[in-house]
């Protein structure tokens, strides 16, 4: 029913994140129940799910950013290669820099194009000098595939983009620290069919060397960029598979029937 | 009497106006209040307003005219009755389906806005005029070169006087410089610390506190300078460095001084920190910055506005200053770039000139008119490039 | 518009007194209590001088005589009869810690010497090389000058620069020497009066309780303030005497005593008729239970005023300057 | 495109979360230190804040105490009332400077006792001196008020002269009594000695915070009850007037003004009035409210005006910052569902920005209610004794305010003064916070992050 | 190739928006280029184009919500119902009650799910009482398809939602106040299949009394839910005509390529 790439899943990969009975809660409402997952490496990873089922909050976990929420509250474990991520040894900084993030709302920051590229590298040192970060921020906003659109203005504002744009830069702005991990929340929400190919094409070829998770609304695109589909529902995960089998031969009940649009 | 009267009238007619507007309304809508162009709420106000506007408008220009004209209260009391009534009647009567009572309402509010920022105007013009003359009658007795170049500061009694600013410029600005290079690093960060560190309840206790210090009366700063911190620096800076022995300088000043000014600094950019969204913050997280690199490189920029302006308002409280200055600093008018030497403000100088002993028309003391009007241009010049560098690197979010 | 009470500015070395008698006025009277405000006599002879009206105070207290300029200005604004009222006198006290250094016995030229700030040495002006007492004259401590002197605001500086300064460089012989200089004699009278700004000489801008928290503070410091300022804290300090007499009301009184001055108050007389009380209060400031010798004034520290039948029987004839 | 320079390339070789590397420790230890600066800049705040504090309270609480004595008074008709008619009239002619020998032939008998006793050198006039100057004033109005008594023997509780205080709370000292021209040896004996007889005590003293304003001489006798009342009517007036003026001045100036060199003159004026000295304000507000408007001398309302002039800069600074932080999107949400920006404003900018304006309105009402060289020039630095009337009448009759009744005391010979300036200081804190407590709890209740 | 609905357009609707010759302005930058459009009452009109070419800032202009960025200038003529908007005496509030928005990233207010909502109907007076108003509120929210998610918290805060759910609770606030234009800025990008469906049921049924404009870059969105359809590039619109016509014949090579995705 979808057109899927089985191919790419044909080596099996390390696991990255090895999540075991997870739970989150905002203040007394429990978001995530129970969910135990290994992500793998090298593998792009799609949680998909119907609005609301928990999808960006188990994946703020993957990098520990609900701790800037005060009424969250994470239980379980979740193991990045083997180490606690929740441990109170882990420093969440080192943790962030490894496991990248596109957030859901575009949230550039109030600064030039070439600034909000140009921040994670100058954070961590990834660059030696300001050719190389012109480079990066070059390269990076040209996966991104906005670098046509904003090679002209890239001392204008950030905020100053449209929508789609913003959604973009924050792409760039994510790959250019270079993360092993790359957590991305609806990225191609904002986008048009060409950049959201553009954009897919990016995650593919990101797959080579990290692992990536992307949260999305579109089945399509699932079966399209990734290997691994977890399906959420309602806070729990119903079912996690090969995409393939996910989108061919699902399982559970409900999973069949959100792929099927019988839903709700 | 006859105001107790009127004011009580006004009130009256202002309350009932509110109620009756919305009586006619409901009534003008014939029962379904949604085939009303405006809420009932506005019909009300558009009432009230109108008419109390109207009568304590009338009020103040009559009072304003009579000041010259010469009416007795009486009839200005009764004219501004008039003219509320009828302002009552007139809007009463417009009161319709259709009839725009949300545009009236707040264009009246908008008035009221523009009256109050005009205020604010107005009460520069009522400064400067209130200063000109006496600097004009200041500058006839006294050749203005030698009071804005002049390097010694020594009024007598006897006239003949040498009254040159350029010491009381200098201490002013290096004392406020001291006083800044105290509050505005530790207000900063106690602002930082408390906005993006502290748990809630540090905070709700902390920021109050701190806050006290800002209505500690100046005076016992002063003391303090003066019993405390300047034998202090005294006996264990100036001293051991052979920087003299004064226990009265510029450093005393300018600490206490500081601390006076830390919640000025703290307690508005406390606010403004915390207003940056919370994505910004996230974004920066999220790419692996730590608290520190994001407050630094993400939320100050964004909160620059609101931060100048807090340092401004600092650097005003310093330059407006006297008690402190007074017993931490001594009175000496002396041009020096020693910090423990005794020196003094423009703002000191003025209250002293103004308040002692000198004849009431004589240079010496008119020259606080002048003091008060260069201080007003010296900093009106230091505003204006604090907007430009605020304009220049504003960040704006979202 | 009425008022109902008596409205008096000025001078803040006037306003203690003026503030027992108005406490006493109120506690006497079918009269509120005055308001009595402070600000400085400049201030108050300007409130004073700016019209005639319920709206302007009635009373101005000066520490000093009121100027011809401030006379013109009044009566351009119409306040043309004002009606003079010295009440005493305020002596000026040399004092320092009671524990400190023996400072008993000063003259005006030891004074001269040591807050000048400029000297005539050899038919040239220097810089006052005093650092210590001593080096002024070799019966005073050997410690550091360090003088706590009204600031150019107060009217007791004045005082100072003229009886003390003045007087101690004319007996010294220093004008003599300075006017061999080449300096006219109002030039030489300048320097002469002309305090020294290195920091052994301290201006108190502040009032009296500044100089006697800077005294606390300064073991070596002497102050120079109010004769009131010392009777109250005694405890603290001593007096010195100047050119060998000792300060004390009757001293002053007498004249023997060189560093003093007279204080006043002045009324508006257009407001006699209009401010209920106002003549009654100023009968009584002056009044002998009140500012005599024994009253309630003196016991503060105000040095009464030999002559101060004539001022009664002047404010019964409202008498104007 | 080199592997080296391409972060893209490859992630560096992964590294235990729980072994930061050197980059990181580096970067961690930055944080650290930052937050250490601020956890330092705290508690700089609050340590002076409570060294303050601490002298302040161990100076001031002490005014809180007050000594009383207990005396019999013979009400002398020779004195009183030398003709004998009881006539209201004739008995008010009698000064209260002739009561004074009347305490002291009162006291002739207890003086007597008190030499045996051990202050052998007390003499009547010395122990009447130990009462304070207030004493002849209530005397008299008791016999004005009860001229029936006259003849009678009657007691009477008075304050003590300060000294006297002073040495029951341990500032005189026999030592400095010595040496003190105001107190003598045997007074402090006698009063150890009334003491013990019950005639004496140290009590808690209301009339310190109710009481007016009291002479020089008397300063046991000196309350800060004007200067509450003062301080009261004040600011409200800054409250009722600073507050909505300057957020409207704010709201306009931010939200509808045209973005134009008008408006920036604006702006840089009011930040520029911010740096105004308050004095000027003063000077402004003798020369506008009193002179030109005729408002009275040494009244709230002019204060009141001044301060709220003086503070309006301080309220518009801060809420034009905090309308700024709003961000764009919740007015373009309201806009969206069809509010006009005024209601936009009013309904969501507004309440969004009420920490920041109510920050803005403590620091101001509390520099205006520790203010006094504006208040100076418009005669409010004054020795007033008759408390105002209840507003609006009130506003316009004479009064002081806190900080002044601080200052004047502070200006005083008297070492008694001492104890209340630092009391008054003391009241004035309390009155600082009573006040801003609502606006600190409403402006915590406000705070919220989005 | 799309799946249009024909029918529908059958009858010729009157004009409601007739835009000649407008130009916007971003400081220097010219974003919209002599665009000129007639949209029809009792249709919905799509704008699809690629991301930046300016869909947002063309809709923003149909409500003058553009007034709010100070550097934003529009020229040229837009009449409503045959009165020009710019126009000094239009009031743009009137104008913003009859033309709602939906904005491209959700900004619920930071109160209650239920005051969200119940705002516009509260400064319009369109209820008498507090029962009616709820009764708003709770149509409203289920038209939006989250009633269900949100029915036991309608105190929780707004901004507690997930995207998703906020941008749901946006479209809410929007009908709530019943305008007779609603402007919608990709109303669907955040939205799973299911609710995208029910969401699109709304904008079908609202057409019935109202004129509906959506941004978005779902082609097949636009097919099914829009009887016209204009296509932006570079800030030029390019073509506008049936949705039909558009995803079938389009006149224009450019429009050719975007919809065949062969763009870029
Ligand atoms: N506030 C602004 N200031 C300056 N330029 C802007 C601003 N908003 C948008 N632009 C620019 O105007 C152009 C059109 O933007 P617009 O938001 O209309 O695009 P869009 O078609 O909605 O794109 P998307 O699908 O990505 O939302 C873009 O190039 C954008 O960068
Ligand atoms: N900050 C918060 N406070 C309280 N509840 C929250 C918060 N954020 C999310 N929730 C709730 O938690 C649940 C899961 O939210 P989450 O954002 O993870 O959903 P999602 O799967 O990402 O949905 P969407 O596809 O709409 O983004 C939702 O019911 C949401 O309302
Ligand atoms: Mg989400
Ligand atoms: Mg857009
Ligand atoms: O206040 P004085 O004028 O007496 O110094």
């Amino acid at each position: 029913m979808y057109d899927t790439n089985e191919a790419k899943t044909a080596v099996q990969n390390d696991v990255k994140f090895h999540c075991s009975d997870v739970q989150v809660y905002y203040g007394e409402s429990h978001a995530i129940k129970d969910v135990s997952i290994e992500l793998l490496d090298n593998t792009v990873t799609a949680f998909i799910g119907p609005s609301g089922c928990g999808k960006s909050t188990f994946l703020r976990c993957l990098n520990r950013m609900n701790d800037t929420i005060d009424i969250c509250r994470v239980e379980g474990k979740i193991d990045l290669d083997g180490e606690d991520i929740y441990d109170s040894r882990v420093d969440p900084v080192q943790l962030r820099a490894r496991v990248g993030m596109v957030f859901q709302k575009p949230n550039p920051f109030p600064k030039s194009i070439y600034d909000n590229v140009a921040y994670g590298p100058r954070i961590h040192g990834l660059t030696k000098n300001k050719a190389e970060l012109d480079e990066v921020v070059e390269s990076s906003l040209r996966k991104a595939a906005i670098w046509n659109e904003v090679k002209d203005r890239l001392h204008a504002p950030g905020t100053g983009l449209s929508g789609g744009q913003q959604q973009r830069l924050c792409i760039a702005r994510a790959i250019a620290t270079a993360p092993e991990v790359l957590l991305m929340d609806e990225p191609c929400s904002a986008l048009d069919p060409i950049a959201t190919a553009q954009v897919e094409e990016l995650i593919d070829e990101l797959r080579e060397s990290y692992s990536v998770v992307i949260v999305t609304h579109s089945m399509q695109q699932a079966a399209r960029v990734s290997q691994k589909t977890a399906f959420f529902h309602l806070g729990v995960m119903v079912e996690y598979d090969e995409t393939t089998k996910i989108f061919t031969n699902p399982s559970d009940q409900r999973t069949q029937d959100y792929i099927t649009g019988r839903f709700g | 009497m006859i105001a107790t009267l009127f004011f009580v009238l006004l009130a009256v007619a202002v309350m009932g106006g509110y109620f009756l507007g919305r009586r006619r309304a409901a009534a003008s809508a014939g029962g379904d209040i949604r085939a009303l162009h405006s809420l009932l709420n506005y019909h009300g106000w558009n009432v009230a307003l109108a008419t109390g506007m109207t009568g304590l408008g009338v009020l103040l220009i009559g009072s304003f005219a009579s000041s010259f004209i010469g009416l007795p209260p009486e009839v200005v009391y009764a004219v501004a009755a008039l003219a509320a009534a009828a302002a009552f009647f007139l809007s009463f009567q417009r009161i319709s389906r259709d009839f725009r009572a949300r545009n009236a309402v707040e264009s009246m509010v908008m008035g009221l806005l523009i009256v109050a920022s005009s205020i604010a105007i107005l009460t520069t013009v009522g400064i400067v005029m209130s200063m000109l003359l006496e600097t004009g009658r200041f500058f006839a007795q006294y050749e203005w070169t030698e009071f804005f170049f002049g390097t010694t500061w020594s009024p007598n009694f006897r006239g003949d006087s040498d009254l040159g600013i350029l010491p009381l410029l200098w201490g002013t600005l290096y004392i406020s410089l001291i006083a800044l290079a105290v509050a505005v690093p530790i207000g900063l960060f106690a602002a930082i610390y408390l906005s993006e560190y502290a748990s809630r309840r540090v905070r709700s206790v902390a920021k109050p506190l701190i806050e006290v210090l800002a209505g500690i009366p100046t005076i016992v700063y002063g003391l303090f300078a003066l019993i405390t911190v300047g034998p202090m620096l005294r006996d264990y800076f100036a001293q051991p460095l052979g920087l003299g022995d004064s226990s009265s300088s510029v450093m005393t000043a300018g600490l206490v001084m500081g601390i006076m000014l830390i919640p000025f600094v703290s307690s508005l950019s406390d606010d403004i920190i915390n207003a940056v969204p919370q994505a910004m913050r996230d974004g920066s997280l999220g790419l692996g910055a730590t608290p520190s690199e994001t407050i630094r490189s993400v939320i100050i920029p964004a909160a620059l506005p609101g931060i100048v302006g807090a340092i401004l308002l600092a650097a005003s409280r310093a330059i407006g200053e006297t008690m402190i200055v007074v017993l931490g600093a001594g009175a000496a008018a002396t041009l020096s770039m020693n910090p423990f030497e005794a020196m003094t403000t423009v703002t000191v100088k003025i209250v002293s000139q103004l308040t002692g002993d000198t004849d009431f028309a004589s240079p010496e003391t008119l020259v606080a008119f002048a003091l008060g009007i260069t201080l007003f241009v010296l900093t009106l010049g230091l505003n204006v490039l604090a907007l430009y560098i605020v304009r220049k690197y504003r960040e704006q979010y979202e | 518009q009425s008022r109902d009470q008596i409205q008096v500015a000025g001078s803040s070395t006037v306003l203690p007194y003026a503030s027992i008698v108005a406490e006493a006025f109120g506690e006497n009277f079918d009269f509120p209590t005055p308001v009595v405000e402070s600000g400085g006599s400049s201030a108050g002879l300007k409130k004073f001088c700016e019209g005639v009206g319920l709206n302007t105070i009635d009373i101005a207290n000066a520490s000093r005589k009121i100027r011809e300029k401030e006379v013109a200005a009044c009566a351009e604004n119409g306040v043309t009869e004002i009606i003079e009222v010295r009440i005493g006198y305020d002596g000026i006290v040399f004092a320092s810690q009671i524990d400190g250094p023996a400072f008993t016995e000063f003259t005006p030229d030891q004074w001269y010497k040591a807050m000048a700030a400029e000297v005539p040495v050899d038919g040239k002006m220097v810089a006052n090389p005093a650092k210590t007492w001593a080096d002024v004259d070799a019966s005073l401590p050997a410690v550091e000058i360090q003088a706590f002197i009204p600031g150019t605001k107060h009217g007791t500086r004045e005082v100072f620069e003229e009886k003390v300064l003045l007087a101690g460089c004319e007996e010294s012989g220093a004008l003599e020497a300075i006017q061999a200089t080449g300096l006219d004699e109002k030039a030489a009278e300048k320097a002469c009066m002309a305090v020294r700004t290195d920091g052994a000489s301290v201006d108190i801008d502040g009032d009296y309780t500044e100089t006697l928290a800077r005294i606390d503070a300064n073991p070596n410091g002497v102050g120079v303030f109010g004769l009131a300022f010392y009777e109250n804290n005694t405890d603290k300090l001593k007096v010195a005497t100047m050119g060998g007499v000792a300060p004390s009301t009757e001293t002053i009184a007498s004249g023997e005593y060189p560093v003093s001055r007279p204080l006043f108050f002045y009324v508006k007389k257009a407001h006699l008729a209009e401010v209920p009380g106002l003549k009654e209060f100023a009968s009584f400031f002056v009044s002998d239970a009140v500012a005599g010798p024994n009253g309630p004034l003196a016991n503060y520290g105000l040095v009464s005023d030999p002559e101060l039948a004539d001022t009664q029987a002047m404010i019964a004839d409202e008498k104007s300057m | 495109m080199t592997d080296a320079a391409m972060p893209l390339a490859g992630p560096a070789p992964a590294k235990s979360l729980h072994q930061p590397d050197a980059r990181t420790r580096k970067r961690n230890a930055a944080e650290r230190r930052f937050r250490l600066y601020g956890m330092a800049a705290v508690s700089a705040g609050l340590v002076a804040l409570v060294v303050l504090l601490t002298s302040i309270l161990s100076q001031g609480l002490p005014a809180f105490q007050q000594t009383y004595i207990e005396a019999e008074i013979y009400l002398d008709p020779a004195i009183l009332d030398p003709n004998g008619t009881r006539d209201p009239e004739e008995i008010s002619k009698v000064l209260t400077f002739s009561y004074k020998p009347m305490i002291e032939d009162s006291l002739t008998s207890v003086a007597e006792r008190l030499q045996g006793q051990g202050a052998s050198e007390l003499t009547p006039a010395m122990l009447a001196g130990m009462i304070s100057g207030a004493a002849n004033a209530q005397l008299r109005d008791y016999v004005l008020a009860n001229p029936e008594e006259i003849g009678q023997t009657v007691e009477f509780e008075f304050l003590t002269n300060a000294r006297i205080d002073q040495y029951m709370k341990g500032k005189v000292t026999r030592e400095s009594a010595a040496l003190d021209s105001k107190v003598d040896v045997a007074q402090l004996n006698a009063a150890d000695a009334l003491v013990e007889g019950g005639a004496m005590e140290t009590r808690f003293n209301w009339d310190f915070i109710t009481a007016p304003d009291a002479s020089e001489n008397r300063p046991e006798a000196a309350g800060l009850g004007v200067a509450l009342l003062g301080s009261l009517y004040m600011m409200l007036i800054v409250l009722f007037l600073a507050l909505p003026i300057g957020v409207a001045a704010s709201i306009y100036l931010e939200e509808f003004a045209k973005k134009n060199v008008w408006t920036d003159i604006i702006e840089v004026n009011i930040s520029n009035l911010a740096a105004v000295p308050s004095i000027v304000f003063g000077i402004l507000g003798l020369a506008i409210f009193i002179n030109w408007m005729h408002l009275p001398n040494s009244a709230p309302i002019v204060g009141g005006l001044v301060l709220t002039l003086m503070t309006l800069p301080t309220i518009i600074i801060a809420t034009r910052a905090s309308l700024k932080a709003v961000p764009p999107s919740i007015r373009d949400a309201a806009l969206g569902v069809g509010a006009s920006k005024m209601q936009a404003v009013f309904h969501h900018v507004l309440p969004l920005a009420a920490p920041g304006i109510l920050t803005g309105t403590i620091i101001g009402l509390a520099q205006a209610l520790g203010e006094t060289a504006p208040l100076l020039l418009i005669g409010m630095v004054a020795f007033v004794r008759d408390y105002p009337d209840a507003p609006p009448g009130g506003l316009f009759e004479p009064a002081t305010g806190l900080p002044v009744q601080v200052y004047n005391f502070t200006q005083r010979a008297d070492p008694a003064f001492v104890e209340r300036a630092s009391g008054a200081i003391i009241v004035l804190l309390v009155f600082l916070v009573v006040m801003n407590l609502i606006a600190i709890i409403l402006r915590r209740r406000f705070e919220r992050r989005w």
